[in-house]
């Protein structure tokens, strides 16, 4: 599945968003701005932006704690993602979800998670309305390498898998469960290898190289359409910042070298190349990108500065309808 | 929701049966409904309930799952969030430590926490009780962790009648809503209309009047609550017992018109004791009606341990109309 | 891992203690002398003999809801049993537990568990004791098809192999979780195939053959007990009874042919067929064997009859310590 | 367990420093003591409870878990069983849901059902509470559902010098303890001695004497509460505080002796009002003293709702001083 130079730009642009708004909010948490946790994708753009260029609104995605990335491959918008994680009333969930919970039903993005391994299950069951409506939708579950040790991604491959569901799962495996390793947390090095026990291909894909991963994700979303059922596919990757924030607890539990190292295969430098090199994109249009996402990010917080906080008096609405 | 409370019929069926005629014109009238669960499809359910619902309505819509209590109640989240109106059978209510998550922060909570853009119209059936020597793993009442979750709705059938007329709110409600039933009421018989019926949820009903003595109960409790008023008749007291088949929300009203006229009360469930809702309920008495209370609010329940698989012990466990009786002599001096 | 005369003349007794209390117990039930819910071994025998022939009282199993073969096989006492299925004070549990709950402390038997799934993670902890002492021992883990699917299975699994515990799993394969085949539950044809996915070897075996479960159990336990972590042994095998009793609640999920089927593979026929043959013991000794049991079932039923319904004053004893 | 009050140092600790101390004399006192969680070891958890308990005791000792909080409880039980005294670290109490069998199920049932031939010495250490903009998953106070299921106990510090004797308590009881902690208390200072002593379990204490109205709290409402009293006692209502420090065992005599004494009471706590343990104590407060209470028992807890993230909506959502304020002044008429 060869993507064409719309796509191909597609994604540069959906994977720079991603990264400068990320940048952003990474500096307004440590100048304050931001209430509560903040678990940022810098480094894993290529995963979310090569997954979401394959679907429309009407196809779901469940994320994880980490969901910026996510919804904003999606479709997500800048103002309204800042007021929530700032907490202001024009948030997409009103200010009361915030980070963690950051959400837009409209495009289907059932949500961030505060709950590790929440997601897939939830995906289980957006993917059986797909097959139940046969609306040809396809849903699509982000989890994490430590999220894959929860009996809830178990429970939900293995549904999945035997209702031959359209749905896929991406393992985004960027090494580390908060601060423990990979190999502190299961004895594999491939959590692909698990698709096998439910019956479902397993695929692993270098998930700093977009092109892979739209590619590896194409297959698989064109076998859930398609209703021959799941695929796991992991992406290695990695996450240029701590599990929390920017510099997180300032924990030593992964080298400079090791980050140096990943930083060197920066997913967005790597593409940009590419497409310059193929003269995909000039050197000029990528910065125009850059600047105009800049400016998009811009415009978002001062929006979400601008937007009040929520009436205390809401808040008993929207436990119930 | 529409309350349609049509006049019964002399119709009799069990309490399993009208769970069975609920899910079958819940299925019938909503398109976009379906039952998931352990052993719900080809063997209709381990109780019964769905009986024949699998050849009516065919394997699309009729489910069995793994035996995968967070899968199956997040098929429920992600279906309900999705535009379906699942119908989740969690089979004993003892499990529901298996799906907690699921339940407590996703269920409950997604509505609210995306600021209202998302709605559950999810609907839970599970079992509850003790009296079959089941044992400890298989005979609770944890009714108290679901109320406790802003998000959830509780309705305690205690039944036929209610058990259909609940089970249809439950499904036409855009919330999610727990129906808790009971195993030693299965056999049970009562009057059922044929049609299509609500019980609308959040409404006590009085099964019993009484001018002396009010008893808030529900589920199974109901019965044992109505002969222990029997016996505290011929004792000189009248007891009025309200069935409040919601716990949540909970109409306290009745129950606090019931307490001024009678001004003594007593909360009966078969759920332990301590940290019940008994608790709760008692709590709201006392502040809501602290004036025309001449005793204070008491409370049957279970004892504090897990549930025995001895049948002497384990009846020796249970509430039963006995035990009312002896603590409402006590706490009345008849 | 060859058997010894005396190793297999061990393992046909422990399966004709299996089969004949087992027997009695299901006709206790249907004469209405055993309260709750009984769930019977007969069938799969071979299963808990071949393992437990390798294990000391220091070794340690977690069983399931279809527990007495597990506890028998490990060396429970019928009398014991008996008086607990009966709900009496000379019970293992004195009463309290019942079919579902039965246990032995004293011979590492981590009881039967009403909860499907649940005993893997406390064998995880069992075998967790063992490394941290270094005692030497293992713990085993026996589950169903239909627990695999459980959370909890997979979360002990991918521990143990984390960990390298001293642990073996045991899947019981009898094709059916309740009334729910295994096609209609997983996607898979053997539970084994998960193993990979944790890190584990994962070994297929007729759960029919006691000399066959003998052999793959010693490798697994050997392992376990050398230090090189945990395996996934699945025994293919059938329950002769229905899932609760002896004919259960009468449907129709199994045809008669796949029953007889199976049946005509008898463990312990095909077991006593080949001793005999092999003239390790003589038809006159099998019999024996098997009137020795009768009697002490008989006896153990008698114990249980004449012990007294526990003490409505002891409701409240050992809730606590 | 022998009770050991030490008379208080002149050394101040926070509370997260009182649980790193407590949790190293316990792993000092007992070899077979264990410490497993996520993130426990490497990280030495991210509330940093056992900062340098991995260098001091070895990964044998101290040790990181996968993401499987089902797993991990069920490897302390099975652990307790076999001989083992484990410390389990649930991160953040919320996810409770996600090993809520084994909780219910195993931990607290297990000896009952083997008829007592089991015991299981576990310490569960886990983290309650709102405040810190978590939002709705991360910030539960969930006691609630542990207080209701036989077998368990459950304790709530809400001092340093309570957090580490009642850790210290939980570890040598050789039932499962749940010691639930509070994340806005965290960098709290008090005295707390440098030996190892205990806080029995089970006893309340008076932290501040009152003759005209009693609140029964517990965790960070203490110290709400002491505001509290401070400004009523300006209104010349002498408030009487009792920290109830553990649940379960509940310590109801000094909260009936307190009453007896004050006529007037109040229960506050973080967790959502409704449901509970405010609850259960009004009703035993008021089952056990009716009469000598000259107003209702109140409550202060939590709205109905989850717990929201944007800061001053989160902010309405706690109980505080003025609300407790508030309440008392409706309650008590001043
Ligand atoms: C059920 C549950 N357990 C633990 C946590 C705490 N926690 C938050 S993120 C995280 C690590 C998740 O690791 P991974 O799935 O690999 O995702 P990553 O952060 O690496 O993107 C943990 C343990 C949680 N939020 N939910
Ligand atoms: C957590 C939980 N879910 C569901 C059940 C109900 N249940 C009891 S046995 C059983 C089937 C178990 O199947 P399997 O694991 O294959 O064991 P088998 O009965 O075949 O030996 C089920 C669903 C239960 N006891 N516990
Ligand atoms: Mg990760
Ligand atoms: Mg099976």
């Amino acid at each position: 599945m060869q993507p064409s130079d719309d796509v191909l730009r597609d994604i540069h642009r959906r994977m720079v968003r991603i990264r400068i708004f990320e940048q952003e909010a990474g500096k307004l948490m440590e100048a304050g701005k931001i209430p509560g946790a903040l678990h940022l994708y810098v480094g894993e753009e290529a995963v979310a932006a090569g997954v979401m260029v394959h679907l429309s609104d009407a196809d779901q995605i469940t994320s994880t704690h980490r969901g910026h990335g996510h919804l904003i491959a999606k479709g997500g918008e800048f103002h309204k993602m800042f007021a929530e994680i700032f907490g202001r009333v024009d948030g997409y969930c009103k200010g009361k979800g915030g980070s963690m919970h950051i959400s837009d039903m409209q495009i289907g993005m059932l949500g961030a998670n505060g709950i590790v391994g929440a997601g897939p299950p939830i995906a289980v069951g957006a993917a059986f309305t797909n097959k139940f409506k046969k609306s040809g939708n396809v849903a699509v579950s982000f989890f994490g390498d430590g999220a894959s040790n929860e009996g809830s991604v178990h429970e939900a491959a293995n549904m999945a898998a035997l209702y031959k569901l359209p749905i896929v799962f991406i393992c985004e495996n960027n090494g580390y469960g908060e601060y423990t390793p990979q190999a502190h947390h299961q004895a594999i090095v491939d959590v692909a290898d698990r698709a096998r026990g439910y019956g479902m291909p397993g695929v692993v894909v270098d998930g700093m190289d977009a092109v892979a991963v739209y590619e590896a994700a194409g297959e698989a979303i064109k076998r859930a359409r398609a209703g021959e059922g799941p695929t796991l596919l992991e992406c290695k990757t990695y996450r240029f910042f701590d599990h929390v924030g920017v510099r997180g607890m300032g924990l030593s539990y992964r080298s400079d070298d090791e980050l140096a190292k990943w930083q060197q295969r920066d997913p967005i430098t790597l593409f940009e190349a590419t497409l310059i090199e193929q003269n995909i994109v000039s050197a000029e249009e990528a910065k125009v990108v850059h600047d105009k996402v800049e400016a998009e990010v811009q415009a978002g917080i001062e929006f979400a500065e601008a937007s009040p906080m929520p009436d205390p008096a809401a808040l008993l609405d929207d436990v119930y309808k | 929701m529409a309350e349609s409370k049509t006049q019964p019929e002399a119709r009799e069926l069990t309490y399993v049966a009208a769970i069975n005629e609920a899910v079958r014109a819940v299925l019938t009238e909503q398109p976009d409904a379906f039952v998931a669960g352990e052993d719900v499809a080809g063997a209709g359910s381990v109780f019964g309930y769905y009986k024949g619902l699998l050849e009516e309505f065919g394997a699309e819509r009729v489910i069995d799952t793994p035996i995968s209590e967070e899968g199956i109640v997040g098929l429920g989240v992600g279906a309900a969030a999705t535009g379906l109106r699942p119908i989740i059978d969690i089979m004993f209510m003892d499990f529901m430590g298996e799906c907690m998550d699921e339940i407590t922060n996703q269920m409950a909570k997604m509505r609210y926490m995306f600021g209202g853009t998302a709605y559950l119209p999810i609907t839970v059936l599970t079992m509850s009780g003790a009296g079959i020597s089941m044992a400890a793993q298989h005979s609770q009442s944890l009714e108290a962790w679901l109320c406790h979750l802003p998000g959830l709705k509780v309705v305690m059938p205690a039944t036929p009648y209610d058990a259909k007329g609940l089970i249809i709110s439950a499904s036409r409600d855009d919330n999610p809503v727990f129906v808790v039933l009971n195993k030693m009421s299965l056999g049970m018989k009562g009057e059922v209309p044929e049609d299509s019926y609500t019980v609308p949820i959040g409404e006590a009903s009085i099964v019993r009047p009484g001018e002396n003595f009010t008893i808030v109960t529900y589920s199974r409790m109901v019965h044992e609550s109505v002969k222990a008023a029997e016996a505290l008749s011929s004792l000189g007291v009248e007891t009025e017992v309200v069935d409040l088949r919601s716990l949540q929300p909970l109409d306290t009203n009745v129950v606090i018109e019931s307490v001024k006229r009678t001004h003594r009360a007593m909360v009966v469930h078969e759920a332990v004791r301590f940290g019940g809702m008994g608790g709760e309920i008692a709590a709201q008495i006392q502040e809501l009606a602290f004036d025309y209370l001449d005793a204070p609010v008491a409370r049957v329940g279970a004892p504090f341990s897990p549930v025995p698989f001895s049948p002497q012990l384990e009846q020796s466990y249970i509430p039963n109309a006995d035990k009312i009786v002896a603590e409402a002599r006590t706490l009345l001096d008849v």
